[in-house]
């Protein structure tokens, strides 16, 4: 089937009722990448269900130049939104928008809009999945030792871990939590190879982030230990391992950020999607026998968070 | 007078043949958009206008070409020594990184100094980064294509090491954002624009120059005759006097300080007036490390010739993006292409050859080797001609 | 058997053959006669199928041939032993002969099987060589016994030998000789090239003589003699004995002390050699090939090191000196192996003209060559030398052999050099250019430099020598005077005789 | 520290140097052949892709992971000829053909992931073969004779290219064209014939690393190899053309890559310097070859294309 994904990567337009409002979304990895850039663009199509929306997709720019260029054509195009769906298009954001300032931009995961008033910047609070996570984890495993597949410690995946290893100490301070980063996004074998080197060390629940842990996931399926996802619901990798998966529904900040748009408000705001915010959803899987006691540990650790009795990271 | 025509016919049917070759690779490209349900004449047509149709898609190719010329010089350079350097990437890298280090640590310095200053730290860090395995070629006897590739990987671990610790942004630190970048480097650093606004900065003028120095270096220097004596016959260079060794160490000195100025280039003329890494070489270099070999063959492996093909190339790179952006097809589509182009061009490579060698052989010339006249000798195909075998049984 | 009808071969600005017709009877051997570049290989190429003739027709035993590959050459029994060796280096005899050949043992090897078949070969045809050594511990000799084996597996009634004696000790061209006349009484057919007239006296039944790729005549042995094959070659008279006025020599230019070297594959090649060689004289160097003459020139010439001893050039030591010290210090060199070492064949004649003195202020303008100086510089060594070139812009690949030759000597002698070492000066050069070469090599001396001249041939040593150094496994034998000793004593001293016992010899 | 020098780990360290040592060998083993006839493939890395992903693709819709190895192969044996077309009958530029193998397999593998399937999903494994009897023996059993199978396939390809090397004629043919095409083709050695021969069985093997690798992680994704083809190009250089020495090369490159990785799991090696930590690999290989390289040769003609004078 040639056109699982047409939604995700041909022009959608609706019949025209009102104006309609034209979002283009540069980002770093492919649509479907079942990780970051695939959380933006689900959340997309659910907001294009619900009012007229274009959306233009450029995914595949890990050239940071060649986003650059792809976001100012964009801009250049006419394009009532454009969204720099990548933290390392930020540096490039910041000399393009002044440039176009009756388009509204969008750059995430960051937390800084530059002072600019057409730059709205998103990011996702993923220490607070990351932490629920490392409670889970910690509180399913027996050997008490977890391992963690990182890729090169920065960024969104350094934010995740962070939060994993505290929500793991925080369960059980003896916990021994093993982090390896592997120094490449890219390389899936040694992911997979450090899932195992984690497994020989005795972790029996793993975790990791960005796109080579599909290479985890499949060493995790295989030894038949637990797995906990982060960016994307991770479950059809696995379905008998992975536990639950945080991902990011980024609906709501992108509700508001049209608004904002339609209503004259071109950006200047910092959005944080989180638990409290529903942005970051913990998504079991149903296939998994969680039990009772640790899921309880879960949505205890979701609530502590949610009514800040429990503070994430700095 | 008939005769003439007869030659100048030829060598325009020979430099028609890449272009057909290229054609040829759009026409396999477009099969594929129909396949993908996109149209192929708007394909053509938004990958014309993206790359040559308006002075803003003019900019984007030049600039594009810009690495890919300065590391096609750096590979005609090296080619000319009988060394292939597939180094490109970390050179550029590594270019990049110690200019980075230079705009960070006298951030203060005026225009003047500063950028020349930079452009010099990229330079120096391309040819450390080419001096190695040149070193471990002619005093280790380590393979430079061994070499090349394993300082690739090396080079992407500095750089991520580097963005992450020592010259990251304080802010990210701060933010807890942790972006592998620089802070946005000094303004003083910001290459001059060509045209006061717009995006078109001193880096192509840079490329064209080092271009030329080269064509200049290579056929009219003594130094430059070294370096291709040792390439075409290195026995008879060291019986002639020449330092073998170390030429071949300076050939890949130049040519990976070439990849280094283009290192430089790309940091101090990009949007973002800083460094990032998405953890790999290319989210920096876009490939140029490759795709400047790519341009330097398109340019008959010559300095000169590279200029015109590296805007053709970086206009293939610039408008597939383009087409991407138009029509919606996937990324991935483009740099098939990109590889279908290559395949293309590389494999039409003899058949120009051929036409062009019709009419040169036996009266060709590299001494003074006019560059608006034919195509340089046939570098790369000593074969040619079965006197190969003369040098190949000296060995026995 | 074979006949060849109006061939002409054309290369761009030259006409390589030009209407030649030519014939070879079985148990003949027809010997083909002519100047560097008059078209010998190039003919014969065509018959080998590695050129294709521009015009002519040739047949084998009366049938129109068409042959466009070595490989249809073979099955029609012919053979070629190249000028240079078509042997692969880092594979062993055996496979060198296997290769191409249907093995008895299907898709393996049968090495075993061929091994024996080449000691039988070898024995019949006195061509000894061990079958399981990798060719490139041959020496050059060996190499050639491959060559003729690989024929003669294949069964070749048409023997092509291009310059096959060039690169041969005096004692293995007789040998060589001796294998070629038994193949011949089987009834084999050869084609024969030499330059070496008396050589070619000995074995021709018949020689065909080119000239500027046509042929000139074609006389039967008898009656031939060196004299009128010379005038048909050439054109004109040659002198065979270069004369000149008597040596002065004067101060030692060239001081070796307890020189030793090492060889590349182990082993002593140099061992303790002490020598002096004074300006305005030329001192010859005999010995058989391998017994370390080219040793001594390349560690003269600083391409090697010592492993002990002295080498003074002028006063100057130059021991440890890389390549270019040793020049600077006064010293020229022409390499024995002209391809390998002494040109670059992708560079134009001017080019490689320039090769030792590319750094010479007189070639440069504002640190970049001067175009026009080196054009006229290299004009006048091409016409000076009558190096045979279409342009100065040819590359030298396309030079014939003995072109190159000329070439590399007119650079070389172009300075005014203190020390002059030359290694096989006329090694596959026509004999005008050989009279040439000695004359210049004269003339050099006459203006005092210090010639050390490598040869292994004996008529080139006692002709243009004023002393010879006589060197037998890495050590001077002695030194003789060539107007008093014979070629007899020399050959003894060659062999390793000591040099008393040698010149004791009665003559 | 106190973990570290347990059995277990230690199993581990080699049965996952091993494991990352396949592919390499599989494609270098491959390269080895196209080198040692001359010609220098940098296409590697693309055809790798492109067996990677038809190898995922074909058990995903087969379950078969033996059908998945198979259109690994095929698929092999096409960019084989593709490349021999290429570098032998139209005589492109061999340092830099590749390259367009290699964008173009990053490229197609890619897009076809992209239009066919889409978001990853996982495939079935290549099942682990205990070689009876051997699998017992305690240490060695587990550390050598406990893997899926394509693991001892590959290590089989070592002797099994050093007997075509050694003991054909074919073998003899490829050292012949490697080292003197003129001399062969005088001879009528095909130099064409034998090229395209050994181009198509780099091609094969580079598509059975792929598959392989993407069978073994189970899964596909863009640019899945990640350059591995290229330093399977490298470990040719590093084994001076001989199995036995690419061998060593491959599990050099794994085995250091796997001690990093056990040394960062244990704490060894503190986070911060794990980027500088992942040259090792890299580093150890150019240094090795620093020890030996002086002692080999390169095939004489490698990189040169063969052409008869006319
Ligand atoms: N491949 C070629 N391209 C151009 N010219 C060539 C080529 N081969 C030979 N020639 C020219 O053809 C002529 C004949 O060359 P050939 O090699 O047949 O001479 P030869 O008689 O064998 O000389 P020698 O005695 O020096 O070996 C020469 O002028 C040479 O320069
Ligand atoms: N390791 C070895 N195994 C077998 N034969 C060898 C070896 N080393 C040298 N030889 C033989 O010795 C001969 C001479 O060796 P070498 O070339 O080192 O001496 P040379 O002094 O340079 O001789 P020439 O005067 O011919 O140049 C070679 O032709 C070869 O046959
Ligand atoms: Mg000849
Ligand atoms: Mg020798």
């Amino acid at each position: 089937g040639g056109d699982d994904n047409a939604e995700a990567t041909t022009t959608t337009s609706t019949p025209v009722t009102t104006e309609t409002f034209r979002i283009a979304v540069v980002a770093p990895s492919a649509a479907n990448d079942l990780a970051f850039t695939q959380s933006m663009i689900d959340s997309l199509n659910v907001i294009d269900g619900e009012m007229d929306l274009e959306i233009a997709v450029t995914d595949g720019m890990f050239v940071v130049e060649d986003a650059a260029a792809a976001i100012r054509d964009y801009a250049d195009k006419g394009y009532d939104l454009v969204i720099a769906h990548g933290s390392q298009y930020g540096g490039s954001l910041a000399e393009i928008a002044p440039d176009f300032p009756d388009t509204s931009f969008a750059w995430g995961t960051a937390a800084e809009t530059f002072g600019l008033p057409n730059v709205y910047s998103y990011q996702a609070a993923s220490d607070q999945g990351g932490y629920v996570m490392g409670v889970l984890a910690a509180a399913l495993s027996k050997t008490g030792t977890l391992g963690v597949v990182g890729p090169v410690e920065v960024g969104d995946a350094k934010l995740y871990v962070d939060g994993f290893a505290a929500g793991a100490k925080a369960e059980d301070p003896a916990i021994d939590v093993k982090i390896v980063y592997t120094g490449s996004f890219s390389d899936v074998a040694l992911a997979s190879e450090t899932a195992q080197a984690h497994v020989t060390a005795g972790a029996d629940v793993l975790t990791g982030s960005a796109q080579m842990v599909v290479g985890a996931i499949g060493v995790a399926s295989t030894e038949g230990v637990a797995w906990f996802g982060t960016q994307a619901n991770q479950t059809q990798i696995a379905p008998d391992v992975v536990v639950a998966s945080q991902v990011y529904h980024w609906e709501g900040v992108l509700r508001e950020i049209i608004a904002g748009v339609q209503s004259g408000t071109l950006g200047g705001e910092a959005y944080t999607i989180d638990l409290a915010n529903g942005g970051e959803v913990i998504e079991y899987n149903p296939g998994y026998d969680l039990p009772a006691d640790v899921k309880a540990k879960g949505d205890a650790a979701v609530a502590g968070i949610i009514d800040g009795s429990i503070v994430v990271g700095g | 007078m008939l005769f003439q025509r007869g030659v100048q016919g030829r060598r325009l049917l020979a430099y028609g043949v890449p272009m057909a070759a290229v054609l040829f690779a759009l026409i396999l490209g477009a099969i594929m958009l129909l396949i993908l349900d996109a149209s192929p004449l708007e394909g053509v047509k938004a990958m014309f206008e993206g790359a040559f149709g308006s002075s803003k898609a003019l900019t984007e190719t030049v600039l594009k070409a810009t690495p890919l010329l300065l590391v096609g010089v750096g590979i005609t350079i090296a080619f000319r020594a009988d060394v292939i350097n597939i180094g490109g990437e970390g050179q550029l890298v590594l270019g990049a990184l110690f200019s980075t280090f230079v705009a960070l640590n006298v951030p203060r310095l005026p225009a003047v100094l500063m950028i020349p200053l930079v452009l010099l730290a990229g330079f120096v860090g391309g040819a450390i980064w080419g001096a190695i395995p040149g070193v471990l070629k002619a005093y280790y006897d380590v393979n430079e294509i061994l070499s090349t590739i394993m300082l690739n990987v090396v080079a992407v671990q500095l750089m991520n090491f580097l963005l992450r610790g020592p010259f990251i942004d304080p802010g990210e630190i701060e933010r807890g954002t942790s972006i592998p970048q620089t802070e946005r480097l000094t303004e003083n650093a910001d290459l001059p624009l060509l045209f006061g606004s717009g995006r078109l900065h001193i880096g192509p003028v840079i490329a064209v120059i080092a271009a030329i120095a080269a064509y200049v270096l290579l056929w009219r220097t003594p130094l430059g005759y070294r370096l291709r004596a040792v390439g075409r016959n290195a026995d008879a260079a060291r019986y002639a006097g020449i330092p073998v060794k170390r030429t071949i160490v300076l050939a890949l000195t130049l040519s990976g300080a070439m990849a280094g100025l283009a290192g430089a280039i790309l940091v101090f003329g990009s949007e973002s007036h800083r460094m990032v890494t998405d953890g790999s070489t290319a989210g920096f270099t876009g490939n140029a490390g490759f795709n400047g070999i790519v341009a330097a063959l398109f340019g008959g492996l010559h300095p000169l010739w590279t200029i015109p093909a590296s805007f053709l190339f970086g206009g293939l790179l610039v408008g597939g993006n383009a087409l991407q952006r138009t029509v919606q097809v996937p990324s991935a589509l483009i740099l098939a292409l990109n590889g279908l182009v290559v395949i293309f061009l590389v494999s039409s490579d003899r058949f120009k050859r051929r036409l062009l060698d019709r009419k040169a052989t036996g009266t060709e010339s590299e001494l003074g080797d006019d560059p608006t006249g034919p195509d340089p000798p046939d570098p790369s195909h000593p074969e040619d001609s079965e006197s190969i075998n003369l040098v190949n049984r000296g060995e026995v | 058997m074979l006949e060849m009808r109006g061939i002409t071969k054309r290369f761009p600005g030259v006409i390589a053959c030009d209407d030649v017709s030519f014939e070879v009877y079985p148990g003949e051997v027809h010997t083909l006669l002519g100047e560097n570049g008059a078209g010998k290989s190039t003919l014969m190429k065509i018959v080998y199928g590695l050129y294709r003739a521009d015009e002519g027709e040739v047949f084998l035993n009366g049938e129109p041939l068409r042959i466009t590959s070595p490989n249809q050459a073979i099955s029609h029994g012919i053979g070629m032993i190249h000028q240079h060796f078509m042997l692969v280096p880092t594979l062993t005899v055996a496979e060198n002969v296997a290769l191409g050949l249907k093995s008895s043992r299907g898709a393996l090897t049968d090495l075993d099987s061929v091994s024996a078949r080449i000691v039988e070969l070898g024995e019949t045809y006195g061509l000894r060589v061990d079958p399981s050594t990798p060719v490139w511990q041959l020496s050059v000799g060996e190499q050639q016994r491959v060559e003729i084996i690989k024929a003669l597996y294949r069964d070749a009634k048409l023997l092509i030998l291009d310059e096959p004696t060039a690169v041969l000790t005096p004692q293995e061209v007789d040998q060589l000789f001796v294998t070629l006349r038994t193949l011949t009484a089987g009834g084999r057919g050869l084609i024969f090239i030499s330059h070496k007239l008396h050589e070619v006296l000995s074995l021709s039944t018949r020689i065909t003589v080119l000239r500027n790729g046509r042929v000139t005549g074609s006389i039967p042995v008898e009656g031939a003699t060196r004299d009128s094959l010379a005038q048909m070659m050439v054109g004109r008279a040659v002198k065979f004995a270069p004369d000149g006025a008597d040596a002065k020599p004067t101060d030692v230019a060239l001081e070796i002390r307890g020189l030793r070297v090492l060889r590349d594959r182990g082993g002593e090649g140099v061992c303790g050699v002490d020598l002096d060689v004074r300006a305005g004289e030329i001192m010859g160097v005999a010995g058989v090939s391998g017994n370390g003459q080219m040793l001594l020139a390349e560690t003269i010439a600083g391409l090697r090191t010592p492993t002990a001893g002295s080498i003074k050039i002028v006063g100057t030591e130059v021991v440890g000196m890389p390549p270019k010290g040793v020049r600077d210090a006064g010293l020229a060199y022409v390499p024995e192996e002209r391809m390998k070492d002494g040109a670059i064949g992708d560079f134009t004649v001017s080019e490689n003209i320039l090769l030792i003195d590319h750094n010479d202020p007189r070639y440069l303008k504002h640190g970049m060559f001067d175009f026009e100086a080196i054009r006229k510089h290299a004009q006048r060594l091409v016409d000076e030398y009558t190096v045979k070139t279409p342009t100065l812009d040819t590359p030298v690949r396309n030079l014939s052999g003995g072109n190159i030759q000329k070439m590399i000597i007119a650079r070389e002698l172009s300075g005014t050099p203190e020390v002059l070492v030359v290694a096989q000066p006329t090694r596959g050069v026509d004999i005008g250019a050989a009279e040439y070469i000695h004359t210049r090599l004269i003339g050099q001396r006459d203006q005092a430099t210090a010639i050390l001249m490598i040869s292994e041939d004996l008529d080139e040593i006692f002709g243009v020598s004023d002393r010879v150094a006589v060197m037998y496994e890495g050590q001077i034998m002695g030194i003789v005077d060539p107007n008093t000793a014979t070629r007899e004593q020399v050959g003894l001293m060659m062999a390793g005789v000591a040099q008393d016992e040698a010149l004791s010899q009665p003559t | 520290m106190s973990g570290l020098f347990t059995e277990a780990v230690l199993v581990a360290t080699i049965a996952g140097g091993i494991r990352l040592a396949v592919p390499l060998l599989f494609a270098s083993i491959g390269e080895m052949f196209g080198q040692r006839s001359g010609v220098l493939n940098l296409g590697v890395d693309g055809v790798m892709l492109l067996g990677a992903f038809g190898g995922y693709y074909t058990v995903l819709k087969t379950d078969n992971v033996w059908f998945g190895l198979l259109v690994g192969v095929g698929i092999g044996v096409v960019l084989g000829l593709v490349t021999a077309v290429m570098s032998v009958t139209l005589k492109a530029e061999q340092g830099i053909s590749g390259i367009g193998v290699f964008l173009f397999g990053l490229g197609f593998s890619d897009l076809l992931f992209q239009m066919w399937v889409g978001t990853p999903l996982p495939i079935q494994a290549f099942p682990k073969v205990e070689i009876p009897g051997l699998s017992n023996i305690p240490f060695l059993g587990e550390t050598l004779f406990s893997h899926s199978a394509v693991v001892y396939i590959a290590f089989a390809m070592v002797p099994l290219s050093m007997f075509i090397i050694n003991q054909t004629n074919f073998g003899m043919k490829i050292r012949a064209v490697g080292e003197n095409p003129e001399a062969a083709d005088s001879l009528g050695v095909s130099v064409a014939g034998i090229r395209y021969a050994t181009l198509i069985i780099g091609g094969t093997l580079a598509g059975v690393a792929g598959a392989a690798l993407a069978i073994d992680l189970k899964i596909f994704q863009s640019n899945l190899t990640n350059a591995a083809g290229f330093i399977a190009i490298a470990l040719v250089y590093f084994g001076a053309w001989r199995p036995l020495g690419v061998m060593g090369g491959a599990l050099l490159y794994g085995f250091v890559n796997s001690i990093v990785l056990q040394l960062k799991t244990q704490g060894i090696i503190p986070r911060s310097w794990s980027d500088i930590a992942a040259m090792a690999p890299a580093v150890v290989t150019i240094l090795a070859l620093v020890v030996v390289a002086h002692r080999f040769k390169p095939p004489a003609a490698l990189t040169k294309p063969f052409e008869r004078a006319r």
